[in-house]
């Protein structure tokens, strides 16, 4: 098993309604299956703000042991035993008139 | 022009007002400058009638009246000019650039004429009957005296002209930019200080002007009437804004000043009023002294009707 | 002998002030007090017609009016062609405006700040509080004498259409353009020789 | 140099300080400087984007900074009633106290729902660091409902289609023929306002041959070789009649750009919709080598076919520029003439020049690259944008560019920098142009496989699937939020220097909107229509005296892109001046208000993601740290070591990477396809249509279909022929943002121009009204609304309309002498769904008058 311990920043902690949570996944877990089982247990609003069509949404970074995988590709991450993974929603950029 | 403007404290006649390359119309000198300019003109022409003519215009405490009167006259008119400034107490260096400023040139005249004429007249002052400086070496017509007559009467042909002249040596304004303008000043300096003769006459301090000086008063209101087409017919054609100043003289913002007053007042009542002396011994007296009252008045307009229409040409 | 002038360059000029601005901040002149004014001028009729933009300043003309009508000396021309007024001489008879065919020259009856009595601190800093006397650009003559910059509304200005030098110096960018462009001087016929020449 | 009035010894201090300009939102590189502890000039650093350059605006800061009737303390409301011109009995409190207040009423809203809280600014120097603090907040509403009513709804989505950017630039270095509609970009206006402007005058004097076309002989047009007048709103038509032009009388569009980089090719059903393949759904393009149909990407590209009507199972398929050649028929230059008051020979004209021009085909190396060089471009933005139908008049000039291959290339409409040096656009669904990867954070949101969803945000932008932003719906969210599915009403809004109430359509709807709110903060530097509104009113720093705690990107920021093949520069706001009174810098306040309300921390987490916060310089969200330290962090993360808090007080600014041809014209060097046509509006309105259906919300979709079409503003079709004219608000370069109305020097020279306080009418329309130069007229719209204002005769603009400049006619200012004058533009507008663009979320600023005669120039009433 990988115990993942996530962090939630910005406007997905009203979502999740929480700061912060473990999961455990199988061994070998990309950081795809983790943002799944997630969408599956907080539901469309998961998945609105992070997920969108099988890539990450717009405004949601995501750091796998503090690097930042928000990338084409990212998803494919295999998340090590005892890592850590932020999840950080932002709004709308806020750019111009 | 609707505008919220600051042209109470500041005075540029481009950039008071809208910022259009269009004539603009000259917002820095008025009443003040008409008045002085006036009075320099009338003084002037008083002294030189005295001089050269003998028009005394009669005497008092001794001195003749048309000494006093131009003495006071251009003397007032300096400190209209004088308070007019923007530094009155820096007026006294004016002197400095006779060279080229008309202005410069017209202080140093409006001062020896003041100090010559005023010495001059002081050994004629009797008080009690009693001349008691004739003895000074310049009375009358000695030599000194001549001498002193002769420099006066010089001022005093600059003091009539210099207003003049200030305005015609400006390009920036073609209506003002004409030889026209001086020589109407001459003109009228001296149809003013020849009706004052018969002002006086007719208040009973001077004598009756001989008969000969009428042609005189009607041949300078002539001559008067004569400039002011002339200057005219030449702003209009020779300068688009000339035209566009001679508008506002005959029915533009300065019609009134110029229609009523200079032609008015300035020439066509005056002629009216000596043909009708002409027909009518009885009040003849009382009529000419009219004229010289009426006559300084249009005088008075001629100049500030020509200073108000001045307008300054676009540049590009 | 250096003779300092600008070329204004028309076609370059959109008409967006910041000449006019700079000019008032560099020398901080009373409220109403523009030394550097862009005027506009509408030509045509429509459909086919435009706005143009003309941006002034004083001219330094080679044989000023202004000076030669200033009864009491209070302007001078300096040997680089820059001219000037010393209003601590100057006694306030207008004649320099009424002899300016450029509008250069304002008479500066009450100086006043922008919010009235009051001034801001940029005002109280900068601001020539003189009044009763005369006022005009200067070139910035204080920025060519001690740090050889250009005037400010040159500095400034977004399209590069006032350009400063050197009209002595046949080489110089200005008298290149001149020569180029056929440069015109404002009312040259006045005989004035100004220092300020406009491309169009 | 010497100040002119003091004496050498007089100065104990002279200094040039660095740091950026905020009198617009271009953020110019300026130093000041400061003469024993006053500013005393400002001037343009000679860096990008302003080389050294500042306009009127800039060199006027400094009366702004020093205008005496600043707001300097905290103010708290006593008087409940709310409105314009309400005097809202200001009392003065100490900050302790307004924190505290400010503390208790977010903290109370927030627990109960963090979305209750919105807050509004258009401070651009300021957005990066606000945007972690609303995160950590947890509202999603921040918002610039200042702007994003009229300006960029038509231009930005756009942006993103055609180039993947925030924005476009257009290269005009290398242009010879520039098509403006209701713009003045190049003209010290603007986005680029300065180093654009010096490019523009350069092109024009090498020849480039410029054409406005716009309603008002702007200056723009003053500067043109042509002024093209145009009745307003007729956009559409004028560039589909271009089109036609192009396409089916002259045969002159780039096939070969149409068939590698447009989704012209692809095939479309009787139903609109691309033909796909059954297995993997891709559009299918016709393969004319070998007469069949195949995924777009499969197909080489010069083997597809633009024309023609194909059989595939069963249905009748066709290009989708085949659809295009048949639709444009309807807009013949002849047809049109009459829609735009622009003769049928002069459009025909325009195109062909614009066509040849063009020069398709020929090439250009650069940087050792073989380029496309297509000199030609057509650019707009608010004229065109402000409209009923704004989006599809900004798609059909951008697709004058598009057909002529002027994309991305050099001469061409190009992305304006949206994402930085590593920039690429990739292939998004149906292989569409998406942004590509980048700062994520400036991800714009995705054009094509959006769903359209409950709204979340106050604007409601969740129903403006192709918009990027919804200002002009945020009245509505307020006022009738649960009707379009909001959950949630509006508990705290937070203004921060900006002034909705002006600068917004309608005042009276606004006001209304914002009396819906329970509490409301405003920190501002100046008293104006909007914090009459406030409960809490606190002193906001002027730019000058603030220091901005993270350093601008300025390859990631909208605001204030790169220009193409140009370097550009870091840079912030640095403090030049100590704070007038009590005045605090808006952003300190509400990072305090974070502590207080103990998410500080999380904001310092976003931030080093956010901010991208390197290594030894990420923040340790158990510490408090200083703006300056932030900054010092934020610069060496973004510029290196060497280019920390000292440098920049040094130096004010740190030179980026120059922009590679290949950077920044990257069109032949990725697949990506830019649409031509509109499949994506189909299935968008799609989807619009049935969620209001299911909310039982009448709303408009016509403009949701894959054809562009020019269909009349509501002011177009007013029945009533009294009010007979349009009035168009018109930008200028002395006046941007609406306090700039409360700065004496710029508003000395509005005054002197004789034509910003005013009215502009053309000379004949006057004549048969009877009206003179500077009579003053009344203007009544059709909803009643009345002004009265001097009129000014100009030859300059369209018979059929009258033009109103920028924001003003102010009713709430803090005084500063003719801070008042003038007409208020946006009173004029009425604001309701009908004049809203339902696809950009613009608001209609397109409103007819009648005209009546007041008084006479010589005063004698009429």
């Amino acid at each position: 098993m990988t115990e993942v311990r996530i962090r939630y920043l910005g406007l997905i902690q009203r979502t999740v309604g929480k700061r912060e949570e473990v999961v455990h996944l199988p061994k070998g877990s990309t950081l795809g299956d983790l943002l799944n089982h997630l969408a599956a247990e907080y539901g469309s609003g998961f998945e609105e703000k992070v997920l969108q069509s099988g890539e990450l949404g717009p405004h949601a970074t995501v750091l796998v042991d503090g690097i930042n995988v928000s990338r084409p590709g990212g998803l494919e991450t295999i998340l090590e035993g005892q890592g850590s993974v932020e999840i950080v929603v932002l709004g709308p950029p806020p750019m111009g008139g | 022009m609707h505008h919220e403007a600051f042209a109470g404290s500041v005075r540029n006649p481009f950039t008071s007002g809208r910022w259009i390359m269009e004539p603009k119309p000259q917002n820095i000198w008025g009443k003040s400058h008409a008045t002085w300019f006036t009075c320099m003109g009338v003084g002037a022409a008083l002294f030189l009638n005295r001089v050269l003519f003998d028009l005394e215009l009669g005497k008092v405490l001794g001195i003749t009246v048309a000494e006093w009167l131009s003495l006071v006259v251009i003397g007032v008119g300096g400190l209209i000019l004088i308070a007019d400034l923007g530094k009155p107490l820096h007026f006294w260096k004016a002197y400095r650039n006779p060279l080229t400023s008309w202005i410069s040139v017209g202080f140093i005249a409006d001062i020896v004429f003041c100090v010559l004429a005023g010495l001059w007249a002081i050994p004629s002052l009797e008080l009690g009957g009693v001349n008691a400086l004739g003895w000074l070496p310049w009375a009358g017509n000695k030599p000194l005296g001549l001498l002193f007559q002769f420099l006066a009467g010089t001022a005093c042909l600059i003091i009539i002209m210099y207003p003049g002249l200030v305005l015609a040596s400006s390009g920036s304004i073609p209506l003002w930019n004409s030889a026209l303008v001086p020589l109407q000043y001459l003109a009228f300096g001296f149809n003013s200080a020849l009706g004052l003769a018969y002002l006086s006459a007719r208040v009973g301090v001077g004598p009756i002007p001989s008969p000969v000086w009428l042609p005189v008063l009607v041949f300078l209101y002539g001559i008067g009437l004569l400039f002011l087409l002339l200057h005219l017919l030449e702003s209009w054609y020779r300068h688009e804004t000339g035209r566009f100043s001679v508008l506002r003289l005959i029915h533009g913002d300065v019609r009134n000043q110029f229609v009523f007053g200079a032609l008015g007042l300035g020439v066509i009542v005056p002629l009216a009023l000596i043909i009708a002396s002409a027909f009518n011994s009885s009040s003849s007296l009382t009529l000419l002294a009219i004229t010289g009252l009426v006559g300084v008045a249009g005088n008075w307009f001629s100049k500030l009707a020509i200073i108000r229409a001045g307008t300054y040409a676009p540049f590009l | 002998m250096k003779r300092w002038g600008m070329v204004i360059d028309l076609a370059r000029c959109v008409g967006c002030y910041a000449c006019t601005v700079a000019c008032k901040e560099e020398n901080g002149t009373a409220a109403g007090v523009w030394w550097a004014p862009v005027y506009e001028k509408e030509v045509g009729t429509y459909p086919t017609v435009k706005r143009m933009f003309l941006p002034t300043l004083c001219c330094h003309c080679k044989d000023a009016p202004c000076l030669k009508a200033c009864p009491t000396g209070a302007i001078t021309k300096r040997e680089d062609g820059i001219v000037l007024i010393d209003e601590d001489t100057c006694c306030g008879t207008r004649a320099c405006v009424a002899a300016c065919p450029y509008g250069a020259i304002t008479f500066v009856e009450r100086a006043q700040g922008e919010f009235g009595k009051e001034l801001t601190p940029h005002e109280k800093a900068t601001m020539k509080m003189k009044s009763g006397v005369a006022q005009k650009c200067t070139f910035n003559v204080h920025r060519i004498d001690e740090a050889n910059y250009e005037p400010a509304c040159v500095q400034t200005c977004p399209t590069k259409c006032r350009i400063f030098g050197d009209l002595n110096d046949p080489e110089s960018e200005v008298s290149t353009l001149i020569r180029n462009r056929n440069g015109q001087q404002p009312r040259a016929e006045l005989g004035t020789d100004p220092s300020v020449w406009y491309l169009r | 140099m010497a100040i002119q009035s003091m004496r050498r010894e007089e100065v104990v201090e002279d200094v040039w300080l660095p740091t950026t300009c905020d009198m617009c939102f271009n953020r110019c590189n300026i130093r000041v400087r400061r003469v024993n502890g006053v500013v005393v000039k400002i001037e343009g650093l000679d860096a990008p984007p302003n080389n050294g350059k500042t306009c009127a605006k800039g060199n006027a800061a400094v009366m702004s900074l020093y205008n005496p009737n600043r707001v300097t303390t905290p103010l708290v409301r006593t008087n409940p009633k709310k409105g314009i011109g309400v005097d809202p009995g200001w009392r003065e409190i100490s900050w302790e106290k307004a924190m505290e207040l400010m503390t208790e009423k977010v903290g109370a809203a927030r627990a109960k729902d963090p979305r209750t809280i919105a807050l509004a600014t258009f401070d651009t120097t300021s957005q990066q660091s606000l945007r972690p603090w609303m995160a950590a907040l947890g509202s999603p509403n921040q918002t610039t409902i200042s702007a994003g009513f009229f300006c960029g709804n038509g231009v930005h989505p756009i942006a993103f289609a055609m180039t993947g950017a925030f924005d476009v630039h257009y290269d005009i270095e290398r242009c010879n023929f520039f098509l403006m509609f209701g713009t003045s970009w190049g003209f010290v206006n603007q986005r680029e306002a300065m180093g654009v402007a010096q490019e523009m005058a350069d092109a024009r004097m090498r020849g480039m041959k410029l054409v406005v076309v716009d309603p008002i002989c702007t200056n723009s047009a003053s500067q043109a070789d042509e002024w093209i007048p145009i009745r307003p709103g007729t956009d559409t038509a004028f560039c589909l009649a271009m089109q036609h032009v192009l396409v089916n009388e002259l045969g002159l569009y780039d096939a070969e750009f149409l068939r590698r980089y447009t989704n012209a090719p692809y095939l479309t059903g009787p139903d609109g919709h691309y033909v796909r393949d059954p297995r993997e759904g891709k559009p299918l393009v016709w393969d004319a080598r070998n007469s069949r149909a195949a995924a777009f990407d499969v197909v080489e590209p010069l083997d597809c076919a633009l024309e023609g009507t194909f059989q595939l199972e069963g249905i009748q398929a066709k290009p989708g520029f085949q659809l295009i050649k048949e639709h444009l028929p309807k807009w013949t230059p002849e047809k049109v003439a009459d829609i735009t008051t622009v003769r049928a020979a002069t459009i025909r004209r325009l195109a062909t020049e614009f066509g040849e021009a063009a020069s398709i085909g020929s090439k250009i190396i650069l940087d050792g690259y073989e380029l496309p060089h297509r000199p030609a471009a057509a650019s707009w933005y608010r004229g065109t944008s402000a409209h009923k139908h704004g989006l599809h008049s900004c798609m059909s000039i951008a697709h004058l560019n598009v057909l002529v291959g002027a994309i991305d290339v050099p001469g061409g409409m190009c992305h304006s920098g949206g994402t930085g040096p590593t920039w690429g656009p990739v292939e998004g669904p149906d292989g569409l142009l998406v942004q590509g990867p980048g700062p994520r954070s400036r991800k714009a949101p995705h054009s094509y496989d959006f769903q359209v969803r409950k709204p979340e945000t106050l604007e409601l932008v969740e129903l403006f699937p192709l918009a990027i932003y919804a200002r002009a719906m945020l009245w509505l969210g307020v006022l009738y939020g649960e009707k379009f599915g909001l959950d949630y009403k509006p508990e705290v809004l937070i203004v921060c220097r900006s002034n909705p109430l002006a600068t917004s359509g309608d005042p009276e709807i606004m006001g209304e909107a914002f009396r819906q709110i329970p509490f409301i903060i405003s920190m501002s530097v100046f008293q104006d229509e909007t914090t009459q509104f406030a409960d809490l009113l606190l002193p906001d720093t002027h730019a000058l005296e603030r220091l901005v705690p993270l350093v601008s990107k300025p390859y990631v920021d909208g605001n204030s892109p790169p220009q193409a093949c140009q370097p550009v520069t870091y840079r912030t706001q640095l403090p030049v001046v100590k704070a007038q009174g009590q005045a605090r810098y808006w952003i300190e306040v509400l990072y305090e208000l974070a502590d207080r309300l103990g998410f500080r921390q999380d904001i310092y987490s976003i931030l080093n993601t956010d901010a991208n916060l390197k290594g030894p310089h990420r923040l340790d969200p158990e510490r408090k740290y200083t703006f300056e330290e932030i900054f010092d962090r934020s610069a060496k993360s973004s510029c290196g070591d060497e280019h920390g808090l000292e440098y920049f007080k040094r130096v004010g600014y740190c030179r980026g990477a120059k922009y590679s041809a290949r950077e920044a014209f990257p069109r032949v060097f990725h697949k990506a396809r830019v649409p031509l046509y509109l499949e994506h509006f189909l299935t968008a309105g799609e989807q619009v249509r049935s969620y209001m259906d299911s909310r039982g919300i009448d709303w408009d979709t016509s403009d949701y279909v894959p054809l562009i079409h020019w269909q009349p503003c509501p002011a177009a079709s007013q029945a009533n022929k009294e009010y007979d004219l349009y009035v168009v608000n018109q930008k200028l370069p002395i006046l941007t943002f609406s306090f700039t109305a409360e700065n004496p020097w710029l508003t000395e020279i509005a005054d002197h121009s004789g034509k910003v306080y005013t009215v502009a009418m053309n000379s004949a329309t006057a004549q048969r009204k009877g009206i003179n130069d500077t009579d003053m007229i009344e203007l009544e719209t059709p909803s009643g609304y009345r002004v009265q204002a001097v009129v000014r005769l100009t030859q300059g603009i369209h018979p059929e309309c009258l033009s109103v400049p920028g924001i003003l006619g102010r009713r709430v200012t803090s005084g500063a002498p003719r801070s008042k004058k003038g007409v208020h533009y946006n009173s004029l507008l009425r604001y309701d769904v009908d004049r809203l663009d339902t696809v950009s979320c613009a608001l209609d600023a397109c409103v007819k008058v009648k005209v009546r005669k007041v008084k006479s120039a010589n005063g004698r009433r009429a």
